[in-house]
């Protein structure tokens, strides 16, 4: 792990800061999420802490029916990162409503559903079977993750193509009721995040989630051809931290300059300290997910919380809130 | 009780984080034997799990960790229980661990994964190791002797400095068998060439493997033509080693006949060999089987 | 460094492996280049190796006029990497060709010259200038840095349009005899790169660079505020490493199936090793650029070179070409 | 001559790149004292240049080299040639080097950048040191004295741990004064405080100094204001310390009398003080003065 010394100390102090969040009209104790397929649904991280101690536990992107993902191999380790291709692996919703759901409501946890689809259809249909379950009062919002391949339009991604991501996001939104907010989990791998954005929000969109991996590629020099049986990959981990902050930064950013309606931002990519998440939350993230890092220390997302609170104490901030956003103001006074 | 500390892990869930100090490392052959500091790993332990260490100290580019069996534990002594890996050194991750020296700390998540599980009678027992496959089988030998099995080993590699543990195994094993593909030690060739005669000798009931695929499958194959269980614990590629990314995922047939991408991190390592789809590995690359739960349809995705 | 045992043995091993390129008509010795902006022009690696051991030396972007650069701090070290924002600081296209060209001319360097303009047309003048010089007799090809800022369209880089980065092209084209090479160097900053590779090769580049950074951002956690003065940076380094081979699989895939000309592309983005190079190779790269990996070993672009070829030669290859994009055929083979 | 291998650089280029061996490392108040072997480099270096150490070993996450004072250099004896630095862990790779231990290897590039240029005659000086910026200036008094200059040193810091050589200032120099801002040792206060009664008390031509920038400044507005011409050592952020990036440039005034943003690792570290435009930094930040050579223009890029 990287701790420097503050963040041990950090890490080790209780601290007094206020680190609630309100997203989305969702009051959550804590930043802190889990991100989508870096946790499983729940059990496996219960091992190594309450998953009702974080602000919200993000699950595995579901689908309709129960998919096998892909063949093996399914990842590469890359300089500060990995690449993985799983295929998007599940039991299909209703095994996930019954089993998993009702096992992360039992445990007191409060759930952010991940939810996807081949079709704009599909991410409906999983959205209205969600909404029917009985564990469903355990649910604080449904991420959607366009980030997946488009099966009508060659495959391409949602989350590439502005229209086809505002599409799955209305109808996403349709099937839910109003007090359940809807993010939309976006790509970096565009030209312009921002319009994605745009599109997202005026479709309903309550919240954004950026960022999902980075397209990329790995050559398995010894048999010199793809290293993943998926050819391609998502880039993940601390590698990508850089683009997920700018990611947020040109959000915030176009928030601030009234070129985007103001909705809460769930940062992710590449944290794994206390001071990685600052960056995303300073840059404007309200919330932030720790994926790849669990690997790593399968008690990150608790513990990069209580280094972030730290933090924040040591600056001399009483609420987290008051950070969040907080390079924008001091750049503009420089 | 220096040389250790225990991070956040939760009572009772069979599974403790800790920074182990390295007490003692020495050379075996193509290996490297290493003993942690490991409190409260011990405890918890059983023959066919494996740790999941993190390698490259807090500069580190490699972020994930890397899986070894479990050697032997010593639940309590001088240091307060350690744990034993044997370490090929392979990539970076691998040849950084190789390089430790004494008293170094690596911070060390387990046990993980599933035991080998023991018989209920005494019944003949033949365990079969390939390379450093053999690491986790003495320990394991151990147990069944002490529920009464007669116990054989046979190990296996392409050479003798590759093999591991042959004195070990005279110790721990009513009969041992070695083989070298080329013949720089014991009988030349494979395990699978020697096993059916093993298991018909000793009327073994259960074979327990570990070590390269390959072997596996044929060990599999043997056990099964010769009427005994095959218990394979397998090595695939792994990110987490606890059950999160979805990466270590292997078709294995279920108790209703299904077959599906199951994780080997938490559902094996150790699985009943007859179960694996051997048939969807080949070169390299391991497909999902076409009749497999939620396998991808023609004109799907 | 992170050298295996078998790139060390490779490096210190003489190889009888051609690794000699044919580069869009130009013979080159060695694929081995320098990556522009990571290496000045010529004088300060020289202290370490023999710039004429290089395929070709690739020099820093030049405009058309003196350029300052950006205030500082100009960088931030991040995982496997680092971001940059320079700012194009340069002498100008005239003191550029009298003292930079003229001396990599008599140090014996064959030099691709990296060209960039804040508008189309400054492409063109720097074109020109640099076609009149005395030294241009050492130039192999000129490589266009289209992922620098557009004045004229509120400063979108010129790369993430395929239009405006087919008129720069076309520009630089007609300025330059046709025995001289014109490389597009493009950005992974878009939707789909291969459409602007598309535009670029049909307004006449003879080959592609790519990548140049991604668009990253860092945050001073002690500050609060943007680490670079600049705001956002360049992202380089091992880190990003999976999309250019990413980058370069894609254009190359749509080079077998017909989408795009054939042309050859010199790839670049994290290598610090021969296994690095071999990715790029093995996905399509003809020839390979070194960048920040030189700021760790100053001689990286020449040691690359060597572990490559050992690394070839182990395999059981005689010609370098014979590896390049053969990643693309074994797959096809499985 | 064990411990070192030397790696490719051009003969008669004046750096060397070699593996060095740690074999001395020692605490000295908040610093380490490393001594390296280095063979090569100790005949080329002189006082002002420093060396770039890789930092993080085969796994490294942190790709750039880490540049460092050159302290005091050994051209022979049992190692065939030394190296040493004084070293304050503030980041991931300082914190690196100063947890190494003796025969650990790092990776050293040097002699690099300008140094100390020395007077022609043997006029009176002062060395300014501020914290570990005192590093370089024991073995610059020992050249000066060589040529037979009368040496002052005034050593500050924040508090008495954060001062570097008190002891060894007093066999290096013909005076020493100490400051700390909390009068923990010497005169409580800044260097600037005392240095003019220093420059006045020993008539110095040339006052040199290394330390934070604010410290430099005022070492220079000090020196003009005493008719003396101050050299000074800057340290701004490098990420190659070869002269290839152009990450640590500043605005400096030519011969010519304009200003460029020129590369302090290759045109510097050592400027002369009235030549830097100190205006342009505040607030950590350096802006590029709008007087410059290709400073941004209203309306360009
Ligand atoms: C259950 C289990 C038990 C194992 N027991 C032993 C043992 O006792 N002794 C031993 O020497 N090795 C053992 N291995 C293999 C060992 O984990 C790998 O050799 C090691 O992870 C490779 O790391 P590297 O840094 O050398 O290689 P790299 O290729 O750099 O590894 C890159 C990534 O791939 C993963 N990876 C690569 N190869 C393997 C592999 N074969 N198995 C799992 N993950 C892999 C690594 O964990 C890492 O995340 C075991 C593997 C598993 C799954
Ligand atoms: C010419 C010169 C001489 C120096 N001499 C000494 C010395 O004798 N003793 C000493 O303790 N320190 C010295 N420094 C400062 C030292 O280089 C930095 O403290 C160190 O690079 C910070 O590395 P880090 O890993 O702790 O911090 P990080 O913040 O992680 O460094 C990240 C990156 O920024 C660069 N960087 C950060 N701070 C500085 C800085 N102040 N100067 C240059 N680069 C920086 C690093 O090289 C690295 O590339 C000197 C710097 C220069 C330029
Ligand atoms: C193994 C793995 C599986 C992932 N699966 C999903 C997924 O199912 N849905 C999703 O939205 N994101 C998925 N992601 C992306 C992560 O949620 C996250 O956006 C990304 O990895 C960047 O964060 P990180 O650097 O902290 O991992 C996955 C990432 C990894 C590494
Ligand atoms: C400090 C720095 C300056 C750069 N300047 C330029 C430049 O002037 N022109 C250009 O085309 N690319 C420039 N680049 C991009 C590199 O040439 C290269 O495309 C990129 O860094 C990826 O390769 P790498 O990971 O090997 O560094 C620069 C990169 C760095 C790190
Ligand atoms: S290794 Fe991550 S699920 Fe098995
Ligand atoms: S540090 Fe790279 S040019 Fe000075």
């Amino acid at each position: 792990m990287t701790l420097t010394s503050a963040d041990t100390v950090a890490a080790t102090t209780a601290t007094s800061v206020d680190m609630s969040v309100d997203l989305a009209g969702r009051h959550l104790p804590s930043p802190m999420m889990t991100a989508s397929g870096c946790a499983a649904n729940g059990r496996e991280l219960g091992r190594f802490f309450d998953v009702a101690e974080l602000g919200a536990f993000v699950t595995k992107s579901v689908m309709a029916d129960p998919r096998s993902g892909r063949g093996t191999p399914r990842m590469a380790e890359t300089p500060s990162g990995m690449l993985n291709s799983i295929g998007l692996q599940g039991p299909g919703i209703s095994a996930f409503v019954e089993h998993d759901l009702a096992w992360l409501k039992q445990a007191g946890a409060r759930t952010l559903v991940s939810v996807a689809g081949g079709t704009s259809g599909e991410f409906a249909d999983v959205a209205a079977t969600l909404r029917a379950s009985d564990a469903f009062d355990s649910v604080v919002g449904v991420e959607v993750n366009i980030s997946c391949p488009n099966v009508a339009n060659r495959g391409l991604v949602f989350a590439c193509d502005p229209l086809a991501s505002a599409k799955v996001i209305a109808l996403v939104r349709e099937q839910l009721p109003r007090d359940v907010p809807v993010f939309a989990k976006l790509t970096p791998d565009v030209t312009d995040i921002v319009s994605v954005a745009q599109a997202c929000v005026k479709a309903g969109a309550n919240g954004l989630t950026m960022i999902n991996t980075l397209l990329g590629m790995v050559i398995d020099t010894d048999l010199l051809r793809p290293q993943v049986a998926g050819v391609t990959g998502g880039l993940s981990g601390p590698a990508v931290r850089p683009v997920a902050v700018r990611a947020v930064w040109q959000t915030r950013a176009a928030m601030l300059e009234g070129r985007l309606p103001y909705v809460p931002i769930i940062g992710v990519g590449g944290v794994r300290t206390g001071r990685d998440a600052l960056e995303l939350v300073a840059a404007g993230a309200s919330a932030v997910q720790v994926g790849t890092a669990t690997f790593n220390d399968p008690s990150a997302p608790v513990r990069v919380g209580r280094e972030l609170a730290g933090l924040v104490q040591d600056k001399g901030f009483t609420r987290l809130a008051d950070v969040v956003g907080i390079a924008h103001e001091r750049l503009a006074r420089a | 009780m220096s040389g250790a500390t225990t991070h956040g892990t939760r009572p009772g869930s069979g599974v403790v984080r800790v920074t182990g100090e390295l007490i003692a490392t020495r050379r075996v052959g193509a290996y490297h034997h290493l003993t942690f500091v490991a409190p409260g790993l011990a405890e918890l332990a059983r023959p066919g799990q494996f740790v999941a260490l993190a390698v490259g100290g807090p500069t580190s580019a490699n972020l994930l960790r890397r899986c070894f069996s479990i050697h032997k534990v010593s639940p309590s002594g001088t240091y307060g229980g350690t744990v034993d890996v044997v370490v090929a050194a392979h990539g970076p991750g691998t040849t950084w661990i190789t390089e430790l020296r004494a008293h170094d700390e690596v911070d060390i998540v387990g046990p993980l994964g599933r035991a080998f599980p023991l018989p209920k009678e005494p019944v003949p027992c033949v365990l079969v190791g390939g390379g450093y496959g053999s690491a986790p089988l003495f320990w394991l030998a151990e147990a069944l002797r002490d529920r009464g099995c007669h116990v054989e080993m046979v190990l296996g590699a392409a050479t003798e400095s590759k093999l591991f543990g042959v004195v070990e195994a005279r110790r721990h094993a009513d009969g041992v068998t070695v083989t070298t593909d080329d013949g720089s030690m014991g009988t030349r060739g494979w395990v699978s060439d020697v096993l059916p005669e093993v298991i018909r000798r000793t009327g073994a009931a259960v074979v327990y493997g570990c070590g390269p695929m390959g072997m596996l499958e044929s060990i599999t194959d043997v056990a099964t033509a010769e009427g005994a269980v095959a218990q394979v614990a397998v090595e695939e590629s792994m990110a987490c080693g606890v059950g999160v990314c979805m990466t270590c995922v292997m078709p294995v047939v279920g108790k209703d006949g299904a077959t599906r991408m199951v994780r080997s991190c938490v559902e094996g390592p150790v699985f009943r060999g007859d179960r694996v789809r051997w048939d969807a590995f080949s070169d390299g690359w391991c497909r999902v089987p076409d009749d497999a739960v939620g396998a991808p349809r023609a004109g799907g995705h």
